[in-house]
């Protein structure tokens, strides 16, 4: 197996918040599958508060449990909260990764903020359509 | 829980009667064989016994057996040997794009040593075209190294070809057969190569002892310097213990070669066909009749490879994936790429490798495990959801 | 008959313990430990564990353990892989005369690749001198590599004086301790170098199975090319059974290394004080206090090692010896020549290393077996002939 | 052990002839200390032929095996079939002997042959001497 902890391997074995929000306030991707990992986070949006997140990741073990970690993390911060998450908070709260599966504990975050900026772009054009 | 093991490309299981073997030689037969007493006599005379059994297995003399660590060593002693023992002719080598990296690195520090090196590309089945071998070869070549059989796709070469061209043209040809010797018949005269390379971890021997055949008459610089063992050519203290192991493991092959054939071939042939009737988007990778009796490879679409072994091995079942993420380079596997495939497509890589142990009831809990754990990983994949809401990114 | 075994510089046998921790490792436990499965993972653990007893063997740390197939492959990789990794800095190396095979010829084949080498020398009982050393550094000096015990002489090097010398200027120094690790305390740390040899075989592990240490920071070039294991210095499956008795012998070793030096010093100083009491002109050869504790090795003279180890095989006891004869080049051993003994006097080199198993009565079994056979090959020889008539041709 | 065949073995273990004559007939000596091997070959001659032979040799097996098959085949022989003796004979009369080892089998003809050579000195210089 791979040298992953018990913790990451949970988080593999029973990702969380695994899926897809339909009419998703915000969507958000990351990675390239040609690079070996790809994500998409789905986010819900309540009282500028991320009040339900989702993600749907093509890679290895490490990409799913970080995608399902930051699903964790996220759902029930507000989104200047979330835009803070980072990569090392992710792997620490995972009790670490493997130094060559660090990688993806970026992309999870970087995902994340994407959906947000994407959630915040929708209403700013819904600011400007007004 | 059900545990079955098939990854027989990374390591078979040690068969019995060759732990048996190697047991004196882990105990009271510990003599030097190159000593000059009765401990060296006993050690060095089941040494020889050794060397005559895996000459056995490929059809050689027990002189031109050089024994060694494995088969890296046996290619790295090969390619640079051979190469370097006739740098003063010319500094050209020809391999093939899916060699292991034993060869391709190897051909790597050759060009740092100021040799060219050619790789020949193979076709969509992993097939080198011997008309590519002659047109690579150039005036100054002196070693063409191509294998007999890869690892990772099951494909078997047209060695004896490929041979007729370099006899023709007196170019030295090794040929890496550690993924061929003792699993499929491999003749040296048959195949007509100068050079061949072998292990015993691939056909129920120890790990950590191969051995480099060598065509009497060829001249090869040793890569390990040092004694007078291996008739100069490798020194260091014999491995005894997995000397033996080897000749036993030699022994067994060469007689139940047949019987094992007859029975991988049905049992991989199930899962060849099985996958792809269970599984929709499943590529199978190397030849489809031309490869390794116990070898099934495939590329799952849409999912990852690791995140595949890992739901596999939590069912009990043990295989392995060229797909980037199980590699610590985080690179696809070269093989599948000089396929032609995509990076894409090469991250859904997954090998099962059959052996003696494997069963029918093996394939078939293998054929019912995979789609639910292909499933799972699908319904958590944004470009599987892509193919299904768009029809695009399949194959 | 009486069967003793004082032939341990050749091959140790294996420890009860150390075949024991193999077993499982030739049977039930056949994973490769670079799988992603639990059948790779329950290898790849135990050979961590290996690694750990072994870097616990010298005081180092066990991501520094590179495995290699025995004290050959070590001292080859440290030669060619540490000068190789310097070469832009420059291309001279510096080894002692009486170095082992496996470093000279390594050495030689710098030569081959533009590189030059001193030989430093060494007294009469085989000790180099630091200062010696210092002087034959130059430069653009990249590799000093001395031995930290001689297997021929038994001799232990000033490996500690010579490192504050190196570490001053900055040049890698490797010392070949495949003599000496396991038998003698080794201290990576105290020691000061920057690259050890070492080998399972001379410390009752198994044949096949050596490391190289290499301190972290410190720059090597594989010799093994191809796959990740051991971090990308040596590829190639891993010798698990091996480096499982490795890991064993080191452990042990560890533990037992005071009594055994404890009960092995006596032993061979009953040797080297009683060999030259009962037999005239007998050279003791090495160091009489400074050496390996069980080593005991001599020159007898007018008479030829090879026809003594006949001999004293066929009264059961296993030695070996240095001569010409008994050597396939039929040269004398080039360490006899260096410590300054004549071609002559070499040629009734005969060495006696006691081992575990190795008891009073043995040595009291040699001491009484020896001057018969001495005085019988004397009876014949033309040289004691004239020695005797003319008081001539003795050292 | 050497691979030496049994016959080796027999004459390396059970010399034949090994010793000097006091007052030999002729004396020859081949080889060198420094390379390996030496050899003396003591010689009694009677009606022009070899009726005592005996040697002292320092080397190796082979050449304590090599010298005593030289021993026994001369003993017996005419001056002139000794001096024919050549060393393929006698590793050939031992049934073989290892390649490295072939050289002491040149020693062992030799070494006889000088001690032919000096008994006819001998004889030269005391006819001459007349
Ligand atoms: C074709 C081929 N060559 C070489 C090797 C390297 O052999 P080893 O790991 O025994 O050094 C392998 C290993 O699987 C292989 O499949
Ligand atoms: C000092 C020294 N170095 C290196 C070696 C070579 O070790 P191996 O025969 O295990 O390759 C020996 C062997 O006896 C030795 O004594």
């Amino acid at each position: 197996m791979p040298a992953y902890n018990e913790k990451v391997m949970d988080h593999f074995m029973n990702p969380r918040n695994v899926g897809e929000i339909k009419n998703a306030d915000g969507v958000g991707e990351e990675g390239n599958p040609v690079c070996g990992d790809m994500m998409t986070f789905y986010i819900k949006v309540k009282d500028n508060k991320l009040d339900d997140v989702k993600f749907k990741t093509f890679g290895c073990g490490a990409a799913i449990a970080v995608s399902s970690m930051v699903s964790e993390m996220a759902k029930g911060m507000t989104l200047d909260e979330a835009m803070k998450l980072t990569p090392a908070d992710v792997a620490g709260k995972l009790e670490g990764l493997p130094k060559n599966k660090l990688h993806c504990s970026n992309l999870g975050a970087q995902a994340l903020h994407e959906a947000i900026k994407d959630y915040r772009n929708k209403q700013k054009a819904k600011a400007g359509g007004k | 829980m059900t545990k079955v093991y098939l990854d027989n490309a990374a390591s078979t299981p040690i068969l019995p009667e060759v732990k048996e073997a190697m047991l004196p030689f882990l105990g009271e037969i510990y003599g030097n064989p190159q000593s000059l007493h009765d401990w060296g006599d006993t050690a060095r005379m089941a040494v020889d016994e050794a060397r005559e059994k895996v000459a056995g297995l490929i059809g050689a003399q027990a002189e031109e057996i050089i024994f060694t660590s494995g088969g890296t060593e046996s290619n790295n002693l090969a390619v640079k040997g051979l190469a370097l023992a006739q740098q003063t002719k010319g500094k050209h080598v020809v391999v093939s794009a899916i060699e292991h990296f034993s060869v391709l690195h190897s051909a790597r520090t050759l060009e740092k040593w100021g040799f060219k090196v050619t790789e020949v590309p193979v076709d969509k089945y992993g097939v080198v075209n011997p008309a590519d071998v002659k047109k690579a070869i150039k005036k100054d070549t002196v070693l063409v190294s191509i294998m007999h059989a890869n690892g990772e796709i099951g494909t078997i070469e047209p060695i004896k070809e490929i041979a007729k061209i370099t006899k023709e043209l007196k170019i030295p040809f090794h040929t890496d057969a550690v993924a061929a010797a003792g699993t499929i018949p491999v003749n040296v005269g048959d195949l007509g190569v100068d050079a061949l390379s072998l292990a015993g971890s691939q056909f129920y021997g120890p790990k950590g002892a191969g051995a480099l055949w060598v065509r009497k008459g060829v001249r090869i610089i040793p890569l390990l310097d040092g004694g007078i063992q291996e008739g100069g050519r490798r020194g260091g203290t014999e491995n005894v213990p997995g000397i033996i192991g080897l000749g036993k493991a030699a022994e067994i092959a060469t007689a139940q070669m047949q019987s094992r054939i007859k029975k991988l071939t049905p049992l991989r042939d199930g899962l060849i066909k099985g996958m792809p009737a269970k599984i929709d988007h499943v590529v199978v990778t190397g030849h489809l009749t031309n490869r390794l009796p116990g070898h099934a490879s495939f590329c799952v679409e849409f999912i990852e490879g690791e995140a595949m072994l890992m739901l596999l091995n939590s069912k009990g079942i043990a295989v392995s994936s060229g797909s980037a993420c199980t590699s610590r380079a985080l690179k696809a596997s070269h093989v599948l790429i000089a396929i032609g495939l995509s990076h894409e497509i090469a991250q859904g890589s997954v090998l099962f490798t059959l052996g003696l142990e494997t069963t029918k009831k093996d394939i078939d809990y293998v054929l019912e495990t995979m789609p639910p754990i292909v499933d799972r990983l699908r319904q958590m994949s944004p470009l599987y959801d892509k193919f299904i809401k768009t029809g695009k990114g399949g194959k």
